[in-house]
């Protein structure tokens, strides 16, 4: 792909003055085109009655038992363990923002800013930062393979897992007074707003809109309170497909790879942003814990 | 030895509401690796009982459809709070766990 | 992917011409840099995809809204770019046009390099009836054939439309199909056959 | 030995049951417990057969036995399905998947307070009608059914 490089290295390009002045070429638009088509086809209803039953049965497994319980209760041994090089516990170690070791309302208060860190961090790049610096772990091992596969849960997803399960029916509040926060959000609708690849598609294209839909598959609008809370709650999330306990960062690698675009690194700051802009936005939401996914 | 189960159980009205959730992969035998081509063996949980008080209430025998991570709810009558919940699952391979929960 | 150098100065050139214009504000200018240390790649999807081509640039800096003077200039420029089946036959075979528009697949890191790439065009647009795994994102295209005939001047509309949307609205959010090399001329005219050949489901 | 047939669990204490077994010198060292998992039934191909293993020969439709499911599931590696037998002196329900390449999916026999009422998730490889057998204390067989459509996977969540 021959794109040009952005920002700096796009203003410093010299343009010859020729091309600048390319003749346009003509370019009419058959006039039938301007007319909006307006088929006599079935109406598209907000919510067909498959969504529909697909929810009332989801609500039903989550209220009978969530395969996400059995990492939350290996996320909660791990977090209370002397673990690691330096035979400490993350629950007499590590600060989420409300203490060390506390759990409890931790989840819908992150991302939020941690002064030992000097960033904003979300939820699982802040346990992950905690196994690190507290309990020795090499963080070259926690990104080495970040998501579970087969039968593969990497020790972080549990742990998010068990402090999501904490932060159950308690309303979001992502600290927005705190400048740090506040700026890493406006950067996160930035990227939201980015339009690249050889799709030209960026977050919006899907998700900046109200009742639209990819096949399917209802596309919450991010920038909406209610459809910020659509696209967040129910993570980290037990996936139906591949029997598998996956985190919201992975749903936002997901996103970017449907957008076609290169892979986000693991706990990086653009995710951190996402997950800023999105979860801020469905402030007020109360969470309802760690979900079933298709 | 197999992973812990989460095992609750609550009294509502004249029963005990008890929710199983197991950790098992619950291989069918019938999936194919992607990268080498080979038949995953079938690896899955045949029999499970649950006791309550003491009693065995529910013995059960299963297959290779039931779900990945299976879940079980049942109802029982005459049981009470305080009284011990205990769940037994045995696989295919020998491998089985037993874990505890007290009806709250 | 094919954006073709001209393509992208011509955008370049209005950006240099108006820098005040298109000048970043902080945060976006902190999100590309951000976003250049945060990408790697993977499979078919190399890190250099975050950075912007000349018309995703000005129409990321102008909130999908450039100057109306720009954008007639970009248009035409795109437009300039389509191309057109050697044997100059923009109608294909329906038939052939529905399985491309069926396919999503295509240019995702999961994706085989090489296997052929999808139309999308279920993901977004209502087409034959029988499908009813339609998207909304874009304007439901059912009937378009019968609402405004096929006459070579329709016939070319819609080929240039699915090569190059920018031709006719240079922010589109419809990808630019054949620009990019994600459809070929062939394939193109099997979709504006699904579109508008008479015969065709959608027109029924 | 025939789990539907099976009535070893009245009145018997676990423990009382293990103890007797291990005593008879039933049990495998390995095995812990004391049950024999119905392999001509697990394995029969198709349903009748299938039910046949498990003893239900003869059947009655019954609105009494009551089968919740989707009718449409989200993914057919997780189907959520509860049965509730309304038919006195329910003592066995077992659950069987048409289409599935092994019909029979699971077997319950209640004992000792427990309720003719089970939830569990069933895998389906395609759509199937979901049959319920419920048996009761005096040897007779009921069943209920219903459809459930597994549509291909997609994109989301």
């Amino acid at each position: 792909m021959r794109q040009a490089l952005v920002a700096a290295a796009a203003f410093a390009l010299a343009i010859s003055p020729a091309i600048a002045q390319d003749k346009p070429a003509a370019a009419a638009k058959p006039a039938a085109s301007k007319k909006a088509a307006k088929p006599s086809a079935a109406p598209v209803e907000e919510k067909d009655a498959a969504t529909l039953e697909f929810e009332k049965f989801r609500a039903k497994m989550i209220e009978e038992g969530n395969p996400a319980e059995l990492f939350e209760a290996q996320g909660e041994e791990m977090w209370k363990t002397k673990r690691g090089p330096n035979n400490v516990s993350l629950a007499e170690s590590c600060d989420l923002g409300l203490g060390v070791g506390v759990v409890k309302g931790a989840y819908v208060q992150m991302p939020r800013y941690f002064a030992d860190a000097g960033k904003v961090m979300d939820a699982e790049r802040r346990i992950v930062w905690c196994m690190v610096e507290k309990q020795g772990f090499k963080e070259a091992d926690l990104h080495a393979k970040p998501f579970a596969s087969g039968t593969y849960t990497p020790e972080q997803t549990s742990l998010v897992t068990y402090v999501a399960a904490n932060s159950k029916d308690m309303k979001f509040a992502v600290p927005m007074k705190d400048p740090h926060v506040k700026d890493v959000y406006e950067v996160g609708k930035e990227v939201v707003k980015h339009r690249a690849g050889p799709y030209d598609f960026s977050c919006n294209t899907c998700h900046g809109a109200d009742g639209k839909r990819i096949r399917m598959q209802q596309l919450p609008n991010i920038s909406t309170q209610k459809g910020a809370a659509m696209a967040v709650l129910g993570w980290p999330g037990y996936r139906m497909t591949g029997n598998v306990m996956l985190t919201h960062q992975w749903r936002m690698g997901d996103c970017f790879r449907q957008q076609r675009f290169p892979e986000p690194k693991y706990a990086s700051d653009t995710v951190t942003a996402l997950l800023t802009y999105m979860t801020a936005n469905a402030n007020g939401v109360t969470y309802t814990g760690p979900g079933i996914k298709r | 030895m197999g992973s812990p189960m989460k095992v609750r159980a609550q009294m509502k009205g004249d029963f005990a509401d008890i929710k199983i959730l197991m950790s098992h992969p619950m291989e069918t035998g019938q999936r194919k690796d992607p990268k080498t081509n080979q038949t995953i063996p079938a690896v899955f949980i045949q029999q499970f009982t649950v006791e309550v008080g003491g009693k065995v209430v529910v013995q059960s025998e299963t297959g290779t459809s039931i779900s990945t991570n299976p879940v079980f709810g049942f109802k029982v009558k005459g049981a009470k709070a305080g009284d011990k919940v205990v769940v037994k699952w045995q696989d295919n391979k020998g491998d089985s766990r037993t874990d505890e929960a007290t009806v709250a | 992917m094919k954006t073709t150098a001209r393509n992208s100065l011509v955008a370049m050139a209005m950006i240099a011409a108006a820098p005040a214009a298109f000048s970043d504000s902080d945060h976006r200018a902190k999100a590309l840099v951000m976003m250049k240390q945060d990408f790697v790649t993977k499979g078919q999807a190399t890190a250099d995809r975050i950075f912007e081509d000349g018309l995703q640039a000005i129409c990321n800096r102008t909130g999908n809204q450039p100057p109306a003077d720009i954008t007639k200039r970009l248009e035409a420029d795109q437009m300039a770019g389509v191309k057109y089946p050697a044997d100059g036959k923009l109608m294909g075979d329906w038939k052939e046009g529905e399985k491309i528009a069926q396919s999503g697949r295509g240019f995702t890191w999961t994706d085989e390099p090489g296997l052929p790439v999808g139309g999308n065009c279920y993901n977004c647009h209502q087409i034959a009836p029988k499908e009813t795994s339609f998207g909304t994102v874009g304007p439901s295209l059912f009937h378009f054939g019968k609402l405004r005939g096929n006459t070579a001047d329709m016939q070319k509309y819609v080929y240039s439309k699915i090569y190059n949307a920018k031709s006719y609205n240079v922010c589109s959010e419809m990808p630019r199909f054949g620009h990019v090399g994600a459809l070929r001329p062939e394939q193109i005219r099997h979709l504006v056959a699904l579109l508008l050949d008479p015969e065709s489901p959608v027109n029924k | 030995m025939n789990i539907l047939r099976r009535t070893v669990l009245k009145g018997a204490s676990a423990s009382g049951v293990l103890a007797a077994a291990l005593t008879a010198g039933l049990l495998k060292p390995t095995q812990v417990l004391a049950m024999e998992w119905n392999k001509a039934a697990f394995e029969a191909k198709d349903t009748p057969a299938a039910m046949k293993a498990v003893g239900a020969a003869s059947t009655a439709e019954s609105k009494d036995l009551k089968l919740n499911a989707p009718d449409i599931a989200e993914n057919g590696a997780v189907v959520p399905v509860d049965v509730t037998s309304n038919i006195p002196n329910t003592i066995s329900i077992a659950v069987f998947i048409d289409k599935n390449p092994y019909p029979l999916s699971a077997a319950f026999n209640f004992a000792n307070g427990a309720m003719a009422d089970v939830a569990l998730r069933l895998k389906m490889g395609q759509t199937s009608i979901v049959r319920a057998v419920a048996k009761t204390s005096d040897g007779k067989y009921f069943t209920a059914s219903k459809e459930v459509k597994v549509t291909a996977g997609g994109c989301g969540g």
